[in-house]
């Protein structure tokens, strides 16, 4: 019989509103095997730690039930705790009577029985409850980072600098993301290749750091510490060793009618490219959808003009397979698509931009070369509208429901800039709020109205109208009371971002989990908001939610550091919560072993005794406690019940049925 | 009818560590009600639910069993939630079989941020319950309350 | 009568988050002294009376690009309609009547220029 | 194929034409359109309001008399097709409608928005195809530049009516394609021409259909098609020194070389 210990914690009114924490602990004190039983305004304070390891050894506890707020919360504490104590850490229970008692019930009544059924729940298990020690796995000293935008770069160049290898795997030809693709970054006005371009050649010059460029991760396998990953290198059709990046090829191939992608489509670039004069690596790519010597067999310019001869038709794609102990997901965002929103006419004119390709048209790099000029007839703009909000804060199938919060300070900037580049120009920004909640944000939005003379206007547009070379603007103004109807010549609209497409299947193979718009999930939001719940996963930047560059560094430095800490160690310890087999009832039927995703379970053959002192050679299942991680499907498919799982045993789980049930 | 007006029916949800024990304690954290009938008992992945713990508990007096696991696809063991899915499709028609009324039994994907789906949840098969009545057909009457 | 607009129109105008899109969007506003994001303030606040005296209750142009454009799918449209209701279900408040719209033929007019009248605009 | 049709008001009376052509070109392109017995007005404005029962079971009736029929129905003025689709949708979600309308009715089975409801021009996209349409065009119409107007009432609310993309519609501009004829996009082709207020304030319609005729000639149209008999009307007397304006079907009776024969 267990000598059961029960303290019942008030979380100062957060259970004790509810919930009679006085009645719970007298009335679970008359359950069998509980010797002492008392309850605490906060049990996981410094004096309710010490109540608790005063009275293990007051009362020679074997078993701890704490009825407390989530296991997700404090049941590391509170094992820790009665580990000083000196008893085994997994026979503590938590009886969750805040998040799925106090919390979620009005009535004292009901809240309090409730309790105390939960609160048995907890006994009925602890009774059956065996020490567990857990085992240790080795880690992995090497990090893979998924994405290599600013986040990605950031997280890697930190990891890389605390002296550990990192490799970033990036979709595009080259590193750099979405900054590579803007002009000017609030609320300074820097220019944000001036800014990040060293940080591109930094990454690409680090010796501990390895850029797969081009690439995607395929499959992941394993767990924190010894992640197996599968990566795809696409084909480039360019020898990425013997390039040079002289740039000769992009210039003679003939195919020029390729949207050029880096430009959003605003101009044409050849079915041979480089995205950008700072690229890293700087390596030509073949577009195998526009390339007439891929497509037809007839062409090969390109391979005739590299002086290197790095051309090569034949290339496929390849798969490279790496361990690693850490991964950070760095995949980033991008607008929406605007089909939804024609009364703006997005698709009816070409004077009609998102913000990201207002971004290329203002850039000294981009179509016009710096120069803001239509994209439908060349000329200069002088009445801009600004519509904020597009997609963002809607309902349901609107759009996003989520404030994309990087867009009124971009607009902001946008009207600024226009305003100081062209004086002449009239601009309008239509908004819904302007928020600016960060450093000098305020300010700089401030100055855009009073010392650049931008119109903001809180209210909407309702319709563009494109006729007669202008784009007919119908909008209100809620604050002047009117209908406004402005003839300007070019719209922008800070479309909504959301996360980049591949994260979702990302998600995926690192069972990480996402919410409802497919951002990554983070383990705690306000305490630990740059892990995934999943071990091992880490988040940086966009991919969590919306971000500007200043915060995402902040999070791709604050994952780096998580990373480090788990790289420092050499070993980690296990889940103790393993899959055991009853060798004798095991009948080496192969049910388990087909179940199991990590493939935890061999077979051994075993001598047993059998009838009249005769030996037995049997089939039996053997668990490796390193890589079983404890999901318990095993128990499930074994037929003759020899399979369980410790800390979550069949008895254990009955107990609990029984309790709440009685 | 005082049997039903006075019914207080037992529900037990197995709830997976990862996905929906974690939305059951974010519709906490929301403070989004739903009935105290609801008795969460926390498995590590809704694969570790045995059929055995559902006849279990509809034998000593439950009258509703809903597993609730990660979105498929969305498993942190990669597969288990594919496994559960299976075996309580089995395992639901063997009890409708037996008696047992199809809405005594649920599965539900119920992923760490969907609390407030975990809440409409848990009213909504409450409800269900409620219609029902109480579930006489598996209960071991040696186990009776009263 | 707050609770009877909106019940009969099912609108919750708590939804609504003051962008004035609705009103950006209508093509009656010249005609209206409310606009559709006022329909939805002065419903949310309780200013019924003024709303049902106004006669932009009648120049609504049930076009629905309000409810089309509404980014929370507040649908202002049948706020209107609630509260033109609300007008003519009380007694012989009747904005049109058939002795009115023998006047008003032409040979050209289709019916359902006629019909849609008076669904709109008698009880 | 046979479809249950639905006519309305308006082209059983002042627009018969627009019906005769949609029914000739019906027989060229291989379905055949059934009226019921006793159909009643749809009322011609959707009652938006929760509680009003009556003017929703004129539509109804002729809903669940397709059911009986096991066919789609088949609308040809825009606003019978709002009315109807959407009180079909109503009965589809709205369980206390539901329960009312068939509380009333006392049908013999009762109705759930089981029934399709389709518009002249979905038939031609969904179940002839514009390819189809294309191949039996006898006389095309060449060279015409055309703007397609399509007011509310086909477009909107977007997730109801479940039609075509509400701001950037295309449908129209490729029966215009699929009838040999060019089509001229213009932004105001789904903003409301006023139609409802014609009766009782001329110059607000006027100053309506004028912005819409604006854009459309700035934009190269020739001339103006619609499906609703109402938009039309209104286009046609309302705008000053407005374009032609034509039904859809006038145009597809034409191209098949059937419309003198419809009359």
């Amino acid at each position: 019989m267990q000598r059961i210990g029960v303290f019942v914690c008030w979380c100062g009114s957060n259970i004790a509103a509810t919930v009679d924490v006085e009645k719970v602990s007298q009335v679970l004190a008359q359950e069998p095997g509980v010797v002492f039983s008392t309850n605490y305004q906060y049990m996981c304070s410094q004096a309710g730690q010490e109540m608790i390891q005063e009275s293990i050894h007051k009362y020679q506890l074997t078993g701890v039930v704490i009825c407390s707020c989530s296991p997700r919360m404090h049941e590391a504490t509170f094992r820790k705790t009665c580990e000083k104590a000196g008893l085994n850490a997994h026979m503590v229970e938590i009886a969750n009577i805040r998040e799925q008692c106090s919390w979620i019930h009005k009535d004292m009544a009901t809240g309090t029985e409730k309790a105390v059924i939960l609160g048995r729940a907890a006994i009925a298990k602890v009774h059956l409850n065996a020490p567990l020690t857990a085992g240790q796995s080795p880690v992995k000293k090497r990090a893979l980072v998924i994405g290599g935008g600013i986040a990605g770069i950031q997280t890697a160049l930190d990891i890389a600098d605390a002296g550990f290898d990192v490799d970033i795997v990036e979709k595009q030809p080259t590193i750099g993301g979405k900054m590579t693709q803007i002009d000017k970054t609030f609320p300074t006005l820097d220019c944000a290749a001036c800014i990040l371009t060293p940080k591109m050649v930094d990454a690409a010059q680090h010796e501990k750091i390895h850029i797969y460029s081009y690439a995607e991760v395929e499959k992941v396998k394993g767990f924190v510490g010894n992640f197996q990953v599968t990566i795809k290198k696409k084909a480039r059709y360019v020898d990425e060793t013997k390039c040079t990046g002289c740039g000769l090829c992009t210039e003679k191939c003939p195919q020029k009618k390729v949207p050029n992608a880096f430009n959003l489509g605003l101009d044409n670039r050849r079915a041979i490219y480089i995205p950008f004069a700072q690229a890293v690596p700087k390596i030509a790519t073949i577009d195998a959808d526009y390339c007439t010597m891929l497509k037809s067999g007839k062409c090969g310019v390109c391979s005739k003009v590299c002086t290197a001869g790095a051309i090569d038709y034949k290339q496929t794609d390849t798969y490279i397979e790496e361990e690693y102990g850490a991964i950070v997901v760095a995949t980033g965002f991008n607008p929406i698509k605007l089909d939804k929103y024609d009364e703006f006419a997005y698709s009816q004119s070409p004077d009609v931009v998102t913000s990201l390709e207002f971004e290329r048209l203002m850039n000294a790099a981009g179509p016009t070369g710096g120069t803001l000029l239509r994209p439908s007839d060349g000329a200069h703009p002088h009445t801009i509208v600004f519509v904020q909000c597009v997609g963002s804060r809607c309902d349901d199938e609107k759009g996003k429901p989520y404030c994309s919060k990087i867009c009124c300070m971009y607009t902001a900037k946008h009207a600024m800039l226009c305003r100081e580049k062209y004086p002449d120009t009239d601009v309008y920004v239509f908004y819904i709020d302007v928020r600016t909640p960060g450093k000098n944000f305020d300010e700089f939005y401030r100055r855009a109205v009073e010392e650049y003379g931008v119109h903001y206007i809180k209210g909407m547009v309702g319709k563009v109208v494109p006729q007669d070379g202008k784009l007919k603007v119908q909008a209100s103004d809620l604050l002047g009371g009117s209908q406004l109807h402005i003839e300007a010549d070019m719209v922008v609209l800070a479309a909504a971002i959301e996360p980049d497409e591949t994260a979702r299947p990302l998600a995926t193979m690192l069972t990480a989990s996402m919410d409802t718009n497919d951002f990554f999930t983070e383990a705690h939001p306000k305490l630990r908001p740059v892990e995934s719940p999943t071990a091992g996963i880490f988040l940086s930047g966009a991919c969590q939610g919306p971000k500007d560059i200043p915060e995402t560094v902040a999070q791709a430095s604050a994952a780096a550091a998580k990373v480090i800490g788990l790289l420092c160690k050499d070993s980690l310890t296990c889940n103790p919560c393993t899959a055991q087999p009853d060798e004798l009832m095991c009948n080496g039927c192969s049910s388990c072993e087909k179940v199991c995703p990590y493939g935890a379970i061999t077979y051994a053959d075993k001598e047993f005794r059998g009838p009249n002192r005769t030996t037995l050679l049997r089939r039996v299942a053997q668990v490796n406690p390193a890589v079983c991680q404890g999901c318990g499907a095993c128990t499930v498919a074994c037929p003759s019940g020899a399979m369980d799982l410790k800390g979550f045993s069949n008895q254990q789980i009955m107990a609990e049925v029984d309790a709440i049930c009685r | 009818m005082s049997v039903t007006e006075n019914f207080k029916p037992t529900i037990v949800a197995f709830c997976c560590n990862w996905c929906s024990y974690a939305g059951a304690d974010l519709s906490g954290t929301n403070r989004l009600q739903y009935p105290a009938n609801v008795k969460i008992i926390r498995i590590p992945c809704s694969c570790r639910l045995n059929p055995m713990f559902v006849l279990r508990a509809f034998q000593k007096g439950a009258d509703g069993v809903i597993l609730c696991g990660c979105h498929p696809g969305d498993c942190h063991y990669t597969t288990g939630n594919y496994y559960a899915r299976r075996r309580m499709t089995l395992l639901f028609s063997l009890l409708d079989f037996m008696g047992i009324e199809r809405g005594r039994t649920r599965v539900e994907w119920v992923s760490a941020a969907e609390g407030a789906k975990f809440a409409a949840t848990m009213n909504e098969f409450t409800e269900t319950i409620m219609k029902l009545g109480p579930n006489r057909r598996l209960e071991d009457l040696r186990c009776r309350k009263d | 009568m707050m609770e009877t607009i909106r019940r009969i129109s099912g609108v919750n105008p708590r939804k609504c988050m003051k962008c004035g899109k609705c009103t950006a969007s209508c093509p009656a506003y010249d005609e209206m002294e409310f606009h559709p994001h006022q329909f939805v303030d002065m419903v949310e606040t309780g200013r019924i009376e003024e709303l049902m005296q106004s006669k932009g209750i009648y120049t609504c142009l049930s076009c629905f690009a309000c409810v089309e454009r509404c980014p929370r799918s507040v649908e202002p449209a049948k706020l209107i309609e609630a509260v033109r209701l609300a007008v003519l279900r009380q007694q012989n408040e009747n904005h049109l009547t058939a002795n009115d719209i023998a006047e008003k033929l032409d040979p050209e007019l289709p019916q359902q220029a006629i019909t849609s009248a008076f669904r709109k605009y008698r009880k | 194929m046979t479809y249950s049709y639905f006519p309305g008001c308006t082209l059983r009376t002042k627009g018969k034409e627009l019906d005769q052509w949609g029914r000739a070109a019906a027989e060229v392109l291989g379905f055949a359109l059934e009226e019921p017995e006793n159909w009643q007005c749809c009322g011609a404005v959707y009652p938006m309001a929760k509680d009003e029962i009556a003017t929703r079971l004129s539509s109804v009736r002729v809903l669940a008399d397709a059911k009986a029929q096991g066919r789609e129905l088949v609308t040809l003025c825009s606003a019978c097709h709002h009315v109807i689709k959407r009180v079909n949708g109503d009965m589809q979600r709205d369980a206390d409608i539901c329960d009312k309308v068939n509380r009333y009715l006392k049908l013999d089975t009762p109705y759930a928005g089981e029934t399709n409801v389709l518009h002249y021009l979905e038939v031609l996209r969904d179940r002839i195809g514009f390819d189809a349409l294309k191949e039996k065009v006898v006389h095309p119409l060449t060279g015409v530049k055309i703007g397609a107007y399509y007011g509310c009432l086909l477009l909107r609310p977007g997730k109801e009516m479940g039609f075509d993309n509400p701001e950037n519609p295309r449908i129209l501009e490729d029966f215009i394609r699929a009838i040999g004829a060019e089509p001229v996009i213009y932004a105001r082709r789904n903003e409301c021409c006023g139609g409802y207020c014609t009766l009782e304030n001329k110059s607000y319609a006027t100053k309506q259909v004028d912005k819409i005729m604006d854009n459309a000639k700035a934009q190269g149209a020739q001339m103006l098609i619609t499906a609703c008999p109402l938009c039309m009307y209104n286009l046609k007397e309302n705008a000053t020194n407005g374009l032609d304006v034509k039904y859809f079907t006038e145009l597809l009776a034409q191209a098949l070389g059937v419309k003198e024969e419809a009359k």
